[in-house]
């Protein structure tokens, strides 16, 4: 009975992520991006299209800002107003931040997207019914919603090109919100593969299909309260901590030599994903 | 000793007033100007209380019942349900998160209220009701007028007394 | 000026009151002529979004909103002054309400009915509505109880349904008298059914006078409650221009606004088209007139107070939507706002516009596209200038489809309205009878008192 | 040694060695070859395994991966196609490539739409008035023969892209069967230039170069990051060169007068007034003043002030390279395909080049590439001289009979070619195609072809970035279209119509590769392991890497006889320079069909499905330009009309229009996107090469009124973070990498 349920376990329906010491056991997937090596070249993004059935919108739906890409590459100069950007471009691959306390969780009215045991922010397709308020109160604006039934749409997917869709990831039909889901499909794949084997899943054995693509490595992935995992050293490395939203190196005024840091932080999403500074000569 | 029902229409209030006044003093016997009086009027006259004495009001009490048991019933379905939907579970929020069931409580509790009272309303004034066989639509217009339930024996009285007073109409049951 | 007459004869009243529901001007059938014909617009508009998508609305990402919350947000505000006129007034025995708040709680019934509409067409997947209400289900799945938009949905809820009541307890006298003279026929059928039996005993009228009294007090609170859980739809939120203490006084004051202002407009409608001349008085008009002109300075402050927090405080984003609402591309729209909603009231202060009904109606109609505009202006600068500069768009039109619409939603409101006042009383027969007894009462003291002094 | 008794008998008559091994492609082999394990006839029966039918190594619902050879560009990056169900669904890198090391561009992954692009060709076409009408193959093949038949070996043109492999053998043995030398290689976007400088000044084409290796990267105009020769591996070791060997991060300054990927990516752009990168590496050696000898001679004239007049590179800028390729050692300088696309191209190259010598780099990041012991599948790598030659050619009407092949001349030749009326000079032109581009529309015979998902082949990459590697490429699901075929196996076909008797052994491609294969399987590197396993463990692999000696590098600078020319006066007709730009993901535009490529922003301007004119904002303000504005750029040639995009990383005397959209056929997702600006340049060549000098077209930009919308992904704040703290950056001074993880 729900009242008795309630009452009996009260202090465990109060307790609320991340603030909690060890919020997520075995599992919490984590990203983090080193925009120096960085590129911008969107292999990442491409991989993205290719592995989650996303449709290409065509020309006159993107000019009306209808694109789907999940992730996708910011290019950014530098605002010292000079004539030549003769320190080159940032690039900066943005997909969902998959944040502990998200945003647009909360305000879903049908609870079509939560969070996770595992810390994903997930997306259910089939409870969504379209009311984009997690798209209005997403301060990253990564979500996307399907404006047009695509799948039936002979345009985006001829009967050919229909089948190099990937079978292990649904295909969103028209009125549904959709965005990067750190490829689930692999994880939970992965999962099941270690739990046969009694075991969680090791560093390296799963990838997302960004990070699988991206030619000078510059997103890893993993498992972040897995001691051996690269993305646990590298949070480490940066002191940053997913339960701050102030982190080591925004104590110091005059700066530290830490290069990770996190989109919006000030914002209190906790996002899921660290990104590492651009860096830039000095000398010449 | 069967009773039998006596309806009287006039003009203006004092008339009316005049009327209930007597009937009052004058103690007919197998007549209770306490129980067997109904005042009919167009609009709602404060001062029918007055000549009629004080009756007891009840539909408060449902309206106190309504609005808290709405309130209660609010605030135990939504924790109960978000207690027993841990998928609903939201990154940054505890599962049962009381601020925001207390604004849908507030609701419920309003809701409550107000549909209880309408309740008790209807029970109260013992509607939706039969119409009583001695009725005149001038009730809704403009003409007052006063409903009597008496034995046999008083109709003469009774009905002098209207008469006494100009009575535009007088409506009798036919005795059996 | 004239007011209601003394001396009328209140079966006078009742003839009057009743030809409204026989032969109105020709004007209210090409009104509901119009009305049905736009509505027509706006269904041909949904049933072509929802087999095509929503794409065609010309919505998008960052712009997921547009007009159709817009014109939700409108809506509801437009609900609140029924309300307003009905409940508090009523509190304060300000008896000049009784001609008028009849078709006022109509008005909130239906614009409310009307707001429903757009929650519909706006959300994706209209066939999977009913996810979003609390019905219990084998597999324990609930809607969100965390999100302002369920809120939203039991605050109308009971907002409408409380109305509903409120307006039909407050008719069950009437339709006893439309059942009393109507002839035979399937209205007589109706009015007698809902009218319930009613045969104004004191029995009924002691509970009626307590039943009417107690839900109007419960109508006050949740009046501003529901306001101000639709500006929680937006404060709650973290986007900049949303994020806002003083939204939901706000958007009350907004919402009473936008209502008084209608309630100027269907005044002057209704008065011509059923020839209520004798019941609807100047005099009240011009109380109405004052009224709004007094909540129109408040919105002013509302208004001026949300900006100056905003350029006070420290949050940069939202300063750049303020700067963007007043310079960029939305900034017609935005002016024009301040221009309808702050300015033009400003003909209300002069005595001789108070009762001049061309002026009154043009103004009130202004009025009204000042408070769309501002609910307008509230959605699409915070989305198209958002917090994440990569996504601002200052492109975003909406598309026909979105015009049509909320073109279509007036037709709808319209309609129903219109179809009420012909079958219902839209005034109040027995309250203005008691309007009228209690004045010649406090004439006949004052008369006696007179005589005293001699 | 071979037993030729029984070739003999397998091949069923008597032929000599010498042919056998021509027809197999090991003549002149430069490892001997094994003669043991003999070789069966029976092989040639095998058939290709369909996965459609489900065998007992394909469980439903799993995923299965092979490995093949990526067919997008020529880099021959080796993927892994993740197949499901029969179905191709994803290709990614091939982990045991050392050319890619299990990572994709987004150009290759693209190519599971070429396999299920809907606008493929799925039948022999035959020209029949204004359209073509569906033939069988056989009644293809006869035709071929009958319009051969009585035509002489140099009436017959054969145009084809870059060929590597078996596939190179075979052509070569029908060409030679059928008595014709022409065949020309053509790459509209072939590092031509640099391979001729690099021959003057390190004696060979493409030598190895280790940015890996490098502390400092000064790249002329080299897009190793986008579209340079191999971008995947560049990229990586782009990785290794930013971490450091010792946590001192690499540094990377990119020359060019219009901003790469590569440029983006640098510590310091510099832009330089086009064509004078040569002159700038001149100033730096003098800054340096390290150089001795005929150099030292050479550079006097180039003193800083100079150079700095000349390229528009301030002198403090140069002081701080020279100061910092002093410090920092080795260092690597890239003379690029920006560089090379001018009359004094291969000056300007070699110019570069000169540099790393000065430097000390020859031998250290600049490494001696493996020798090919092939010759015969050694790739032979396309150039725009080749066009020019079978341009000149057919315009004088030299050419009976025309074969075309996995290029598109029609829409990459220079519009000053008129390449397609020349070509309709041709009697009979045949085309094998995988879609209907503008050259196939010419054809009078379209042959259809096999996707490269669906094909067996052998493919020899021109830089060979990790060791001398055969790539193998085998099908990765059953053929989509029955009427599709190999180009292999047309060529097969075709050769034995020729040479029926050498051939007949041989069914179809796969059985001629099997047996060409196991043949050698000695010299790569399986000598006595039995040939099933040999065979299977290769198409396992998708690589043969093969122990190969390296070829020798000259490290004697070629400064003799280098000239620059002196700042030429700007033409008042046509005062800007144009540049044809070049982005990775639509190259040439062979694959403009492929929608993921069309919708995937460019990096820079993060425009889609569309063309754009460059131009530097300051140019535009003195033009009254502003974004979205409809520009003509008419060059001497012909007149381009698109929208204008305000770029500062472009020289404001030059502006610049992407290739590879604007395609009049092709496809769906290609056809009326865009505008394409190979239509407009000049017929003008490298002075040394005869090389296409595609940067030397100059234009005249005129506004037409007409405005648009861009149809781009950054927002109404362009590139700018409006102080939001989002993409943030240091300066080397203030990190510590060797620190991190």
């Amino acid at each position: 009975m729900s009242v008795s349920n309630l009452l009996e376990n009260w202090s465990q329906f109060r307790h609320a992520h991340p603030v909690d010491d060890k919020p997520h056991d075995p599992y919490k997937w984590a990203m983090s991006i080193d925009l120096d090596a960085c590129t911008g070249c969107n292999a990442c993004s491409i991989a993205c299209y290719a592995e989650n059935n996303i449709p290409v919108v065509g020309k006159e739906r993107f000019q009306h800002g209808q694109q789907m890409h999940w992730m996708r590459i910011e290019r950014y100069w530098d605002e010292d107003g000079r004539d030549f950007p003769d320190q080159g471009a940032q690039f900066l691959p943005m997909m969902c931040q998959q944040c502990e306390a998200a945003p647009c969780e909360t305000v879903c009215p049908v609870a079509a997207t939560n969070h996770t045991a595992d810390g994903l922010n997930s997306q259910i397709y089939n409870r969504c019914v379209g009311s984009r308020y997690c798209s209005a109160n997403c301060p990253f604006k990564v979500r996307y919603f399907n404006w047009y039934d695509y799948p039936t749409d002979e345009a985006v997917w001829p009967a050919e090109m229909r089948q190099q869709l990937n079978p292990d990831v649904s295909v969103r039909s028209k009125g549904v919100m959709e965005k990067c889901t750190f490829c689930v499909q692999r994880l939970s794949a992965a999962k099941s593969v270690a739990k046969s084997e009694g075991r969680i899943v090791r560093e390296g054995e799963v990838q997302t299909a960004c990070q699988q693509s991206c030619p000078t490595g510059a997103i890893s992935f993993g498992n972040l309260v897995d001691p051996e995992s690269r993305v646990h050293k590298q949070w480490q490395a940066q002191r940053v901590e997913l339960d701050k939203d102030k982190q080591a190196k925004d104590e110091h005024e005059e700066g530290t030599d830490l290069r990770g840091y996190r989109i919006l932080e000030e914002l209190r999403p906790y996002p899921s994903v660290m990104y590492l500074e651009r860096v830039r000569e000095s000398a010449v | 000793m069967s009773k039998r029902h006596l309806l009287a229409m006039y003009a203006n209030f004092e008339e009316a007033e005049a009327v209930v006044k007597e009937l009052r003093s004058a103690n007919i016997s197998g007549f209770n100007a306490g129980d067997d009086m109904i005042v009919k009027s167009p609009i709602e006259h404060p001062e029918v209380e007055e000549f009629l004495g004080e009756k007891p009001v009840y539909v408060q009490w449902f309206t106190l019942v309504g609005s808290i048991m709405g309130g209660l019933l609010g605030f135990f379905l939504i924790s109960g349900a978000q207690a027993n939907f841990y998928t609903q579970m939201k990154g940054g929020k505890p599962i049962v998160p009381l601020p925001p069931n207390f604004v849908l409580t507030y609701e419920m509790f309003i809701l409550g209220g107000v549909f209880i009272t309408i309740l008790g309303f209807l029970i109260c004034a013992g509607l939706p009701a039969k119409r009583s066989s001695l009725y005149s639509t001038k009730v809704s217009e403009d003409h007052i007028a006063i409903l009597v339930e008496v034995e046999e024996a008083a109709v003469g009285a009774i009905k002098a007394i209207f008469v006494k007073h100009k009575a535009l109409e007088i409506q009798e049951e036919a005795g059996k | 000026m004239k007011d209601i007459r003394e001396d009328i004869a209140w079966a006078k009243i009742n003839q009057d009151v009743m030809k409204s529901l026989e032969n109105p001007r020709r004007l209210y059938w090409v009104i509901l002529f119009v009305a049905i014909c736009a509505f027509g617009v706006g269904v041909a508009c949904e049933i072509y979004q929802y087999r095509t998508g929503m794409g065609v609305a010309n919505l998008n990402n960052p712009q997921v909103w547009g007009l159709y919350i817009a014109t939700f947000i409108f809506w509801i505000g437009m609900s609140h002054s029924g309300t307003l006129l009905s409940a508090i007034l009523h509190l304060m025995h300000a008896d000049w309400r009784k001609p008028i708040y009849r078709f006022a709680e109509a008005m909130t019934t239906f614009s409310l009915m009307t707001a429903g509409l757009f929650v519909m067409v706006h959300i994706g997947r209209l066939w999977q509505f009913y996810y979003s209400l609390p019905y219990p289900n084998e597999r324990g799945i609930w809607p969100n109880f965390q999100s302002p938009l369920l809120w939203d949905a039991m605050a109308i809820f009971t907002y409408l349904s409380s109305s509903i009541l409120f307006l039909f307890v407050g008719m069950i006298p009437d339709l006893a008298i439309a059942r009393d003279n109507m002839a035979d026929g399937w209205r007589k059928k109706l009015y007698t059914l809902l009218a319930l039996g009613w045969e104004g005993t004191d029995r009924q009228w002691r509970n009626f006078r307590v039943t009417y009294l107690t839900i109007a007090c419960f109508l006050i609170p949740l009046a501003v409650s529901v306001h101000s859980i639709v500006a929680s739809d937006f404060a709650m939120s973290q986007a900049p221009g949303w994020h806002v203490t003083s939204f939901p006084p706000y958007f009350v004051a907004g919402a009473l606004y936008s209502g008084c202002a209608a309630i100027i407009t269907l005044f002057i409608i209704l008065r011509y088209t059923f020839r209520f001349e004798e019941y609807m008085t100047k005099s009240i008009l011009k109380k109405i007139v004052r009224l709004t002109f007094a909540i129109a300075m408040i919105w002013t402050y509302l208004n001026a107070v949300e900006f100056a927090a905003v350029w006070y405080s420290h949050d940069e984003a939202s300063k750049a939507v303020l700067i963007e609402k007043a310079t960029g591309t939305y900034a017609p729209f935005w002016w024009g706002m301040i221009f309808c909603g702050s300015v033009v009231p400003l003909v209300f202060a002069f005595e001789r516009f108070q009762t001049n009904i061309p002026v009154l109606f043009a103004t009130s109609l202004l009025l009204n596209l000042g408070m769309w505009l501002e609910r307008w202006m509230i959605i699409a600068p915070t989305f198209s200038h958002g917090i994440y500069p990569w996504t601002w768009d200052h492109d975003q039109w909406p598309s026909m489809v979105q015009w049509g619409m909320v073109f279509g939603s007036f037709g709808w409101f319209t309609l129903l309205f219109m179809i009420f006042c012909k079958v219902f009383p839209s005034v109040s027969m027995y309250e203005v009878k008691e309007m009228v007894y209690h004045r010649t009462l406090h004439l006949k003291k004052s008369e006696t008192a007179e005589q005293g002094a001699h | 040694m071979i037993d030729s008794g029984s070739i003999k008998q397998l091949a069923g008559h008597p032929i000599d060695r010498r042919d056998f091994l021509k027809v197999l492609g090991w003549s002149g082999a430069a490892v001997a070859l094994s003669g043991c394990g003999n070789t069966s006839v029976e092989d040639g029966k095998e058939t290709v395994v369909s996965y459609v039918e489900a065998n007992d190594y394909m469980i439903p619902g799993v995923g299965v991966y092979y490995n093949s050879t990526c067919a997008q560009c020529d880099a021959g990056c080796s993927i892994n196609g993740r197949v499901r169900e029969g179905r191709v669904l994803k290709l990614e890198g091939n982990p045991d490539s050392g050319i890619n090391k299990g990572k994709m561009c987004g150009l290759g992954q693209a190519g599971v739409q070429d396999h299920y692009n809907p606008d493929r060709v799925r039948e022999p076409l035959l020209r029949n008035g204004a359209k073509g009408e569906t033939i069988t193959w056989e009644k293809a093949y006869a035709l071929i023969a009958e319009k051969l038949n009585g035509v002489k070996g140099e009436e017959i043109a054969f145009l084809s892209g870059g060929v590597s492999g078996h596939l190179k053998v075979l052509l070569g043995n029908y060409l030679d069967s059928i008595g014709s030398k022409n065949h020309f290689v053509y790459e509209a976007l072939s590092p031509a230039g640099v391979r001729a400088a690099n021959l003057k000044s390190y004696g060979v084409a493409l030598p190895r170069y280790r940015l890996d290796k490098a502390k400092v990267v000064l790249s002329f105009g080299a897009d190793f990051l986008g579209s340079w020769i191999s971008p995947m591996h560049f990229s990586q070791q782009y990785a290794q060169f930013r971490k450091g060997a010792d946590g001192q991060r690499g540094v990377l300054i990119q020359v060019e007068s219009k901003m790469s990927l590569t440029g983006a990516n640098a510590d310091r752009w510099l832009v330089v007034k086009p064509g004078t990168e040569g002159v700038l590496a001149l100033g730096i050696i003098h800054a340096l003043g390290t150089a001795s000898g005929e150099i030292a001679e050479l550079v006097k004239a180039y003193d800083r002030v100079t150079v700095s007049k000349a390229t528009g590179v301030s002198v403090s800028q140069i002081d701080k390279i020279a100061a910092l390729l002093k410090l920092r050692s080795p260092s690597l300088v890239l003379a690029g395909s920006a560089v090379e696309g001018y009359a004094h191209g291969a000056q300007n190259a070699i110019a570069i080049n000169l540099l790393n010598h000065v430097l000390g780099n020859v031998g250290k990041t600049i490494e001696a590439p493996v020798a090919v012991p092939f010759p015969q599948l050694a790739p032979s790598v396309g150039n725009t001289a080749s066009l020019k030659a079978l341009n000149d050619g057919l315009a004088a009407g030299r050419y009976k009979v025309m074969f075309s092949y996995a290029t598109n001349p029609v829409f990459t030749a220079p519009g000053a070619f008129k390449f397609k009326d020349s070509m309709a000079k041709a009697g009979f032109k045949v085309a094998f195609a995988h879609y209907l581009d503008e050259t196939a529309l010419q054809a009078d015979l379209v042959l259809p072809l096999d996707s490269a998902l669906e094909d067996w082949g052998t493919q020899i990459p021109e830089y060979l970035a990790d060791g001398m590697q055969l790539n193998i490429q085998q099908p990765l699901m059953e053929k989509l279209h029955a009427n599709t075929r190999s180009m292999g196996d047309i060529l097969l076909a075709l050769v034995k119509q020729r040479r029926v008797e050498d051939y007949k052994g041989f069914e179809d491609y796969y059985a001629y590769l099997r047996s060409s294969l196991l043949q050698n399987k000695g010299a790569l590197g399986a000598g006595g392991s039995d040939d099933d396993n040999f065979w299977n463990e290769a198409l396992t692999k998708g690589i043969l890497k093969i122990a190969s000696s390296a070829a020798m590098l000259s490290d004697r600078a070629a400064a003799s006889g280098l000239q620059l020319p002196k700042a030429e006066e700007v033409d008042a007709k046509f005062p800007m320079h144009f540049i044809p730009g070049v982005t990775a993901s639509m190259r040439d535009g062979r694959h403009a069909n492929q929608p993921w490529l069309q919708e995937s922003p460019d990096p820079l301007t993060t425009i889609v499905w569309d063309s754009w004119v460059e131009i530097h904002p300051k140019k535009a303000f003195e033009l009254g330009i502003a974004e979205g504005d409809i520009v003509e750029v008419t060059s001497k040639t012909g007149s381009i009309k698109a929208q204008a995009y305000l770029f500062s990383g472009i020289h404001p005397e030059a502006v610049s229009v992407p290739l590879g959209r604007g395609h009049e056929a092709l496809g769906r997702y290609a056809k009326g996107f865009g505008v394409n600006p190979f239509g407009i340049l000049d017929a003008v060549y490298d002075k040394e090469t005869g090389e296409l000098a595609m940067h030397e077209t100059r234009v005249s930009i005129k506004k037409t009124g007409a405005r648009v919308l861009i149809v781009k992904d950054e927002g109404a704040a362009g590139g700018l973070q409006m102080g939001r703290k989002i993409a943030v950056s240091k300066t080397t001074d203030q990190v510590d990498l060797s620190e991190e993880v």
